[in-house]
């Protein structure tokens, strides 16, 4: 579905990404993993298409996207929980979570409206507030609804579950786990490598740029040089 | 009591004139932040263009529908040589381009144009209306008028269509705008077209009242600015009180208290509001949390 | 970052080396307004390039500064140096007490505060007839210096004397801007135009940085508007006018805010400019519009951060 | 001991919206005290409350018997309240290490004259602090990255970066709002180490954490706000217990991990 | 070939004044060499644009005497311009004529300094002579504050008290003020007054012209020489402007003038030859900018060379120069050397100036 390679990426003259390959096949939950800074964040902004390609490509459901202005790659099916979570603070919830679905105009949209507001009810009830005013993990949970109203079939999640109460952690884990029943693929970006890496099916480690290391989530796991590094067990 | 009408019908002539420029800056500010200081130029090239036009042969109303069309063009043209290339620039270099623009374009229509002061008619006579022993010229009329179209226009675009709300998501957060779907280049495009099209539409309908001429633009964005800032920037409401409001500021301390310093009164008062209301009056304060 | 020893030694190398380039004698006069304005402008710098505050205002205390040395002298028998210290000391205490309500306020609103509080200053020497003789000007006594020196045995044309005064001013200005740059205060005005709340929380009075800085920048302006006044030996309002608040703030855009040398580059282009323009006769604005938007576009920065990152090779 | 930081009855409103309540509780001198709670129950608006950002309407806060309530936070910062911020707040535009000076800001100042004319006096005060604004990063591994523009630096190196600056003010009241934010366990652990060693110097800490196990592992006292509202507090293990945190807060799960 | 400079407004608050003068002194110098110039000299013309910022026409001023090195300047079209370039002109002892209108440009007489349009203080003598002529003696004011406006607005108030004439209420209005109807009912309000006097230029005084008509307020209404172009018929509208009075020069009224005013055969040539090559009317701006080329280039002629100092003794000497704006005697002690006759008083009818008997 996703295919990355030998993807490339600076900030400046300083390059970031040395050639990522990567690859997400539809309908599966892939994570990435890697110590602040190793370059998920741009990894992910590269893909969204909001963060220059110096080098590689990447295809999407067989197309080229490597030139895809970004607001088109939505059209395409490929949505993005960003870092910062990058709401517009200025609208209201219910504002931001319509411009999610900006490229509809159907009855499917207040349908969607309605799950979000189910899956985190704390919206609907501030549905009419300036989004600036809420919690930092309200502020989270808009923007991930968000990323949802724009029907993707390739959702990019950067660390969801920042900033979230643990119950709230959780249910997000199962959203992410009920993309899969959707047919929705994720590439999911987590600190919390342990709860990422339980509910995807692949992983890749990250490291200053490089993808030190692959595979099926249960080897990654099972990994003692990973258990060290990233889960701290 | 005439005598106050009439200081009133005064404001609100002036004042009509000023909310117009003002609600021109609206869209470009909603949209990116950037107080356009060529906004004037687009009302001297709305009632220029209109007068030339005119003078080659075009009837009025089709040579203002002429000056509005290539002043929305020339609105584009500016977003798409100057500012489009300059993305990601701070605020205040977008604002020097538009100083810039600004006086690009006055330096053109002084050499496409001329230097000298121009008008034509208004458009339905100039036989004033009496109002309660108070006069009011019908072109103040039609000023006022346009200035409740326009801000109706405004305030419905910006509350009732997702267009609209793309705009305001524009600058509010560029990145996030273009994850949602947003061209944000179209819509700074748009914006740019249609802030230079009401400006030339207030620049046709005032010039029967002002004059114009190659430089009325600073004057007129200095007022514009002023008004829209008194009102709270980018609320077309703000545009329209606002205006209003320094018009009859202006005219009742020109009646009662002193000519001489009749626009010394008028920022007096956007002093004192800014002291209490930081963002104007309709301004609402920008929710960002810590 | 050019290093302050850096930026003060090619400042001092342009000053004193550009008279053996110049074709005649009126290049001094050129010289001279570059360096009152840049003088103008490194305030400026201070104000929006440290500390983030916007000021459409500042020509207003150029006329404070401008008019004290005309209307001291004639009104109290100030000598005209003299006058133009109480100027900048005048303009000091009025933007001190502006500036507590004013600078409250943020971006946009400041600008139309401060201009407003400029449109004010030139309206009143513009109507104030009595006093300033109104809106086409008054004259300005002679500072005396240039014939102090001419007893020294140092003979300087009007335009060469007030070159290497203004030159000397500009560089002092310089040096204290710079060393404010890097000085606690310095470094707290940058912090609050970082993140306001979080310079409050590490112990700054933001409203009081601000302010200095405000009080700081307005001196600079009155020195500028002094010394434009004395060489001129003629004011009028329009000094305090709105065009030129605008002008020294995109001077100080286009050099780059954040940089002395930056004021240096955006007040020489911006002085010179319109003399280089005048052989293209009525397509001069055109082409000062034309140049003034080229520059903010290949230069967003301003002109001396994108020149550096080009030297450096850091483009981003 | 004596109480540094003393909370009680702080409550404010936005809109009809009762964000905060009737919250009070103490904290000593090297003492962790966390305060957790579900999203949106006011964990940080309670910062701002005791920082001085937002006015309580009502309530107060007392730092070493000294009323402080609705102070700016600049004079907090002078009393020795420091504090981070859950949304990012960094001197962009300032390189690392500066913004690491900043922390030192009342350390360093001085007459602006001196700093006009960079008088012997100011160069002394400021070489002081770049010596241990260097030290300081070092301490949170970003001494490698002092020259760097703050703007440069990943998510979880600004974080640290903000520790740095608060800890510079040598505070004697820490306000940690979600410090291990976008940390991975093993960066969530010497951040850990590093609260515990600034506690152990004597600093009353107090902190918003959403990660469990290190609210746990290093909390002295926890407070659980709900909807505003103080619902339990006491020591880790008490409140881990309380099915009333358990339901609103933890969920079944995580209180088993 | 001799050089002469100018500095003029052509662009800015001044730049209808500014354009004309420029367009003129273009026009005057093309011809004068095609003729074969004079003393067997070519002239350069340096023209510079100072957009009516005193600061920068100072800087202009001493490039021409700096850099191009120039025999004499013309311009400052403003008061204000003016005043910023006499100490360069003063100090480098450089003949300059002004074009701008305040009485303090020669009064005090400054060695190098002289100029063209009749003075401010001239058209209010003009201006009150008139009222006073027609029985009124008691009047309103509105002037603007800009330069113009503002010193003529001086003059005036210094005097009115030798007319006889009072002025009960004294208002004004900014340079780009839109609407002067407030200050116009106050006025219209004030008893016992019989006539309204506007010193000003620019937009301002068609606007007030216009709501003089709406307000209804029935009074004379006086214009100053500041209006002195046809567009200021178009721009107030030619039913509003019906019936205003305002001192002028001949220039207006070319074709209105007895046969044997000598003023005829210039304006009228100068008239001519403008119009064919600009396509516009011409306005008395031009004209001051047409009569300190002649006065300064016949100066030259008689000095027989391009000396400053020969030129400025030669200028001061002018006698009997027969131009668009007056016959100008300079003397030592005058250096503009008009009277009172240059003025004529014109009232508009039907569109159109027309000579007040
Ligand atoms: N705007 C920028 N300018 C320059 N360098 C940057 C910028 N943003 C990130 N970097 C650098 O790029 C590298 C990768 O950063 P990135 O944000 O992708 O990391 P990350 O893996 O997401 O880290 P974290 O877990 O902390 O979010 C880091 O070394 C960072 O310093
Ligand atoms: N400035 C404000 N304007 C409007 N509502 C506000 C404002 N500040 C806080 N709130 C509201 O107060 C409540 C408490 O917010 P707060 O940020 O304190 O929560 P929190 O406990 O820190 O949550 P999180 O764990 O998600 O960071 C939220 O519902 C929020 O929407
Ligand atoms: C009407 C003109 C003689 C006015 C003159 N140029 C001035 O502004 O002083
Ligand atoms: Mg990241
Ligand atoms: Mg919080």
């Amino acid at each position: 579905m996703l295919n990355v390679e030998g993807l490339r990426s600076r900030y400046g003259r300083i390059e970031v990404l040395h050639g990522i390959d990567l690859a997400v096949n539809s309908g599966e939950i892939v994570t990435v993993v890697g110590a602040n800074g190793a370059g998920k964040t741009t990894l992910l902004r590269c893909l969204s298409g909001v963060q220059p390609v110096t080098g590689g490509s990447i295809t999407f459901r067989g197309e080229s996207f490597t030139a895809v202005p970004a607001y088109r790659r939505v059209g395409h099916g490929l949505a993005q929980s960003p870092e910062g979570r990058q709401i517009f603070t200025n609208l209201t919830v219910e504002e931001n979570l319509r411009l999610g679905a900006f490229l509809y105009a159907d009855d499917r949209v207040e349908k969607d409206m309605q799950t979000a507001f189910a899956m985190f009810p704390i919206l609907k009830e501030k549905r009419n507030l300036a989004a600036g005013g809420l919690s930092g993990g309200q502020q989270q949970m808009l923007a991930i609804t968000r990323a949802l109203m724009g029907r993707p079939s390739c959702l990019l999640l950067d660390e969801p579950s920042m900033g979230l109460a643990p119950i709230i952690v959780a249910q997000i884990f199962e959203v992410v786990k009920s993309m899969r029943d959707l047919d929705v693929t994720v590439l999911l970006v987590e600190q919390n490598a342990y709860g990422a890496l339980k509910i995807a099916d692949r992983g890749y480690v990250l490291e200053t740029g490089r993808v030190t290391m692959q595979g099926s989530a249960a080897e990654l796991i099972a990994d003692p040089r990973i258990r060290e590094a990233y889960l701290g067990i | 009591m005439a005598e106050l009408m009439q200081f009133v019908l005064s404001g609100l002539t002036v004042g009509a004139v000023y909310a117009l420029v003002a609600l021109g800056f609206t869209i470009i500010y909603n949209a990116s932040d950037v107080v356009n200081f060529a906004q004037g130029e687009f009302v001297m090239l709305g009632g220029m263009i209109t007068v030339f036009a005119n003078m080659a042969g075009l009837p009025i109303p089709l040579a203002a529908l002429t000056a509005i069309v290539v002043t929305a063009v020339a609105g584009v043209a500016l977003n798409k040589l100057a500012i489009e290339p300059a993305r990601g620039a701070p605020v205040v270099s977008l604002i020097i381009i538009t100083i810039g623009a600004s006086i690009f374009m006055r330096g053109l229509a002084q050499v496409v144009f001329d230097k000298q002061l121009h008008r034509f008619p208004a458009f339905t006579g100039d036989t004033p209306i009496m109002i309660m022993g108070a006069t009011i010229l019908p072109q103040a009329l039609w000023v006022l008028f346009g200035a409740l179209v326009v801000f109706a226009g405004l305030w419905a675009f910006f509350t009732r269509t997702l267009t609209g709300k793309a705009v305001l998501a524009t600058s509010n957060n560029r990145l996030a705008a273009q994850l949602v779907g947003i061209n944000t280049n179209w819509v700074m495009t748009m914006s740019f077209a249609l802030s230079a099209g009401i400006g030339a539409l207030a620049g046709v309908l005032v010039t029967p009242i002002t004059n114009t001429s190659y430089d009325v633009g600073i004057a007129l964005a200095l007022k514009g600015f002023a008004a829209a800032m008194l009102g709270g920037m980018g609320n077309p409401i703000g545009a329209l009180v606002g205006g209003l409001l320094l018009g009859l500021i202006e005219a009742l301390t020109a009646g009662y208290i002193s000519s001489v310093y009749k626009d010394a009164a008028a920022f007096v008062v956007i002093l004192l509001v800014l002291f209490f209301m930081p963002r104007g009056i309709f301004g609402k304060s920008s929710t960002d949390r810590v | 970052m050019v290093t302050k020893r850096v930026t003060l030694l090619i400042l001092a190398i342009l000053v004193i080396a550009s008279p053996f380039f110049f074709p005649s004698s009126f290049y001094y006069r050129i010289g001279s307004l570059i360096f009152v304005n840049g003088l103008a402008v490194t305030g400026l710098v201070i104000l929006i390039g440290y500390a983030g505050q916007i000021s459409l205002g500042h020509a207003g205390f150029a006329g404070i500064g401008g008019y004290s040395c005309a209307l001291l002298p004639a009104h109290l028998g100030l000598h005209p140096g003299i006058a133009a210290i109480v100027g900048a000391i005048l303009s000091g205490a009025i933007a001190w007490l502006v500036g507590r309500p004013i600078l409250r306020l943020k971006g946009h609103y400041l600008a139309i505060a401060t201009l407003g509080f400029g449109i004010l200053v030139s309206m009143v020497l513009a109507n104030e007839a009595w006093l300033t003789k109104g809106p086409d000007g008054i004259e300005v006594p002679d500072l005396g210096l240039k014939d102090v020196l001419e007893l020294v045995g140092l003979d300087l044309s009007n335009s060469q004397f007030w070159y290497w005064f203004s030159g000397i001013a500009f560089v002092i200005g310089a040096w204290v801007a710079l060393n404010l740059y890097d000085s606690p205060s310095g470094r707290a005005l940058r912090a609050l135009h970082g993140s306001e709340i979080a310079a409050r929380t590490v112990g700054i009075d933001v409203a009081r940085l601000k302010l200095q800085a405000f009080v700081i920048s307005a001196v600079y302006a009155s020195l500028a508007g002094s010394l434009l006044a004395l060489q001129n030996k003629f004011i009028t309002p329009d000094v305090a006018g709105f065009m030129h608040s605008i002008e020294w703030v995109t001077m100080a855009v286009l050099g780059g805010a954040g940089s002395v040398l930056g004021a240096f580059f955006g007040a020489a282009i911006l002085t010179t400019l319109p003399q280089v323009l005048t052989v293209f006769q009525e397509y001069e604005q055109i082409l000062l519009g034309l140049v003034m938007m080229l520059c903010m576009i290949f230069m967003r920065d301003g002109l001396l951060p994108s020149v550096l990152r080009l030297i450096r090779g850091k483009d981003k | 001991m004596t109480t540094l930081l003393e909370v009680s009855g702080l409550g404010i409103t936005f809109g009809g919206l009762k964000a905060v309540q009737d919250v009070g509780f103490r904290v000593n001198p090297g003492e962790i005290v966390s305060v957790i709670g579900p999203n949106g129950a006011g964990k940080t608006t309670l910062f701002n409350m005791i920082s001085g950002v937002y006015k309580p309407s009502t309530g107060s806060v007392k730092l070493d018997g000294e009323n402080v309530t609705s102070m700016d936070p600049y004079l907090l910062a002078r009393r020795g309240l420091s504090r981070t911020f859950q949304n990012l707040q960094i001197f962009q535009t300032m390189t690392v290490l500066e913004n690491a000076i900043s922390g030192f800001h009342l350390q360093e100042m001085g007459p602006l004259l001196a700093d006009l004319f960079h008088l012997p006096s100011m160069k002394s005060r400021a070489g002081k602090a770049e010596t241990e604004a260097r030290a300081l990063l070092e301490r949170v591994r970003l001494g490698n990255a002092a020259e760097k523009e703050a703007s440069s630096l990943s998510y979880g190196a600004l974080k640290r970066l903000e520790i740095a600056r608060a800890l510079a003010l040598k505070p004697r009241v820490l306000l940690l709002d979600e410090p291990a934010a976008g940390c991975n366990a093993v960066e969530t652990e010497e951040i850990d180490h590093l609260i515990a060693e600034v506690a152990a110097s004597g600093v009353a800490i107090l902190l918003v954490e959403h990660d469990m196990k290190m609210v746990m592992r290093i909390s002295n006292h926890i407070v659980v706000l709900d909807h505003g509202e103080k619902i339990a507090e006491g020591r880790p293990e008490e409140v881990s217990r309380n099915p009333k945190v358990i339901e609103a807060y933890l969920g079944t799960e995580a209180a088993n991990a | 070939d001799i050089k002469i400079g100018a500095t003029m407004s052509e662009t800015g608050p001044a730049a209808f004044l500014g354009d004309p003068e420029a367009k003129t002194l273009k026009m005057l110098v093309e011809k004068l060499n095609a003729a074969g110039g004079i003393n067997g000299e070519q002239i350069e013309l340096v023209l510079y644009d100072d957009g009516g910022d005193p600061n920068k026409a100072r800087t202009f001023a001493t490039r021409l005497v700096e850099d191009d090195e120039v025999k004499a300047i013309i311009g400052g079209t403003t008061t204000g311009t003016t005043m910023s370039i006499i100490p360069v002109a003063e100090d480098s002892e450089v003949p300059f004529i002004s074009l701008a209108g305040a009485v303090e440009i020669i009064e005090p007489v400054k060695e190098w300094t002289f100029k063209t349009p009749h003075t401010d203080r001239m058209a209010c003598e003009k201006i009150f002579e008139d009222m006073k002529a027609r029985g009124i003696s008691k009047i309103g004011m509105i002037s603007g504050t800009d330069g113009f406006g503002a010193s003529m607005r001086k003059q005036c108030l210094g005097v009115v008290g030798n007319y006889g004439i009072e002025i009960l209420a004294d208002e004004s209005y900014g340079p780009t003020d839109a609407d002067m109807t407030p200050q116009l009912t106050n006025i219209k309000n004030t008893a016992g007054i019989q006539a309204v006097l506007n010193p000003g230029f620019g937009q301002g005084p068609s606007i007030v012209t216009r709501n003089f008509q709406q307000l209804a307020v029935g009074l004379p209404l006086y214009q100053s020489h500041g209006v002195a172009s046809k567009s200021f018929i178009d721009l107030a509208g030619a039913e509003a402007a019906e019936g205003v009075h305002l001192p002028g020069a001949a220039l207006l009224v070319a074709d209105l003038l007895p046969a044997d005013d000598p003023q005829k055969p210039v304006v009228e040539a100068y008239t001519a030859e403008y119009t064919a090559k600009y396509n516009e009317a011409v306005s008395t701006f031009g004209g001051h900018a047409y009569d300190a080329f002649q006065i300064l280039m016949q100066a030259i002629e008689r000095a027989g060379s391009d000396d400053p100092s020969a030129i400025r003794d030669e200028i001061e000497k002018t006698t009997g120069y027969v131009g668009t704006g007056g016959v100008v005697n300079m003397t030592p002690e005058d250096h503009l050397g008009l009277d009172l006759t240059a003025f004529r008083m014109l009232e508009i009818k039907d569109g159109t100036w027309t000579l007040v008997e």
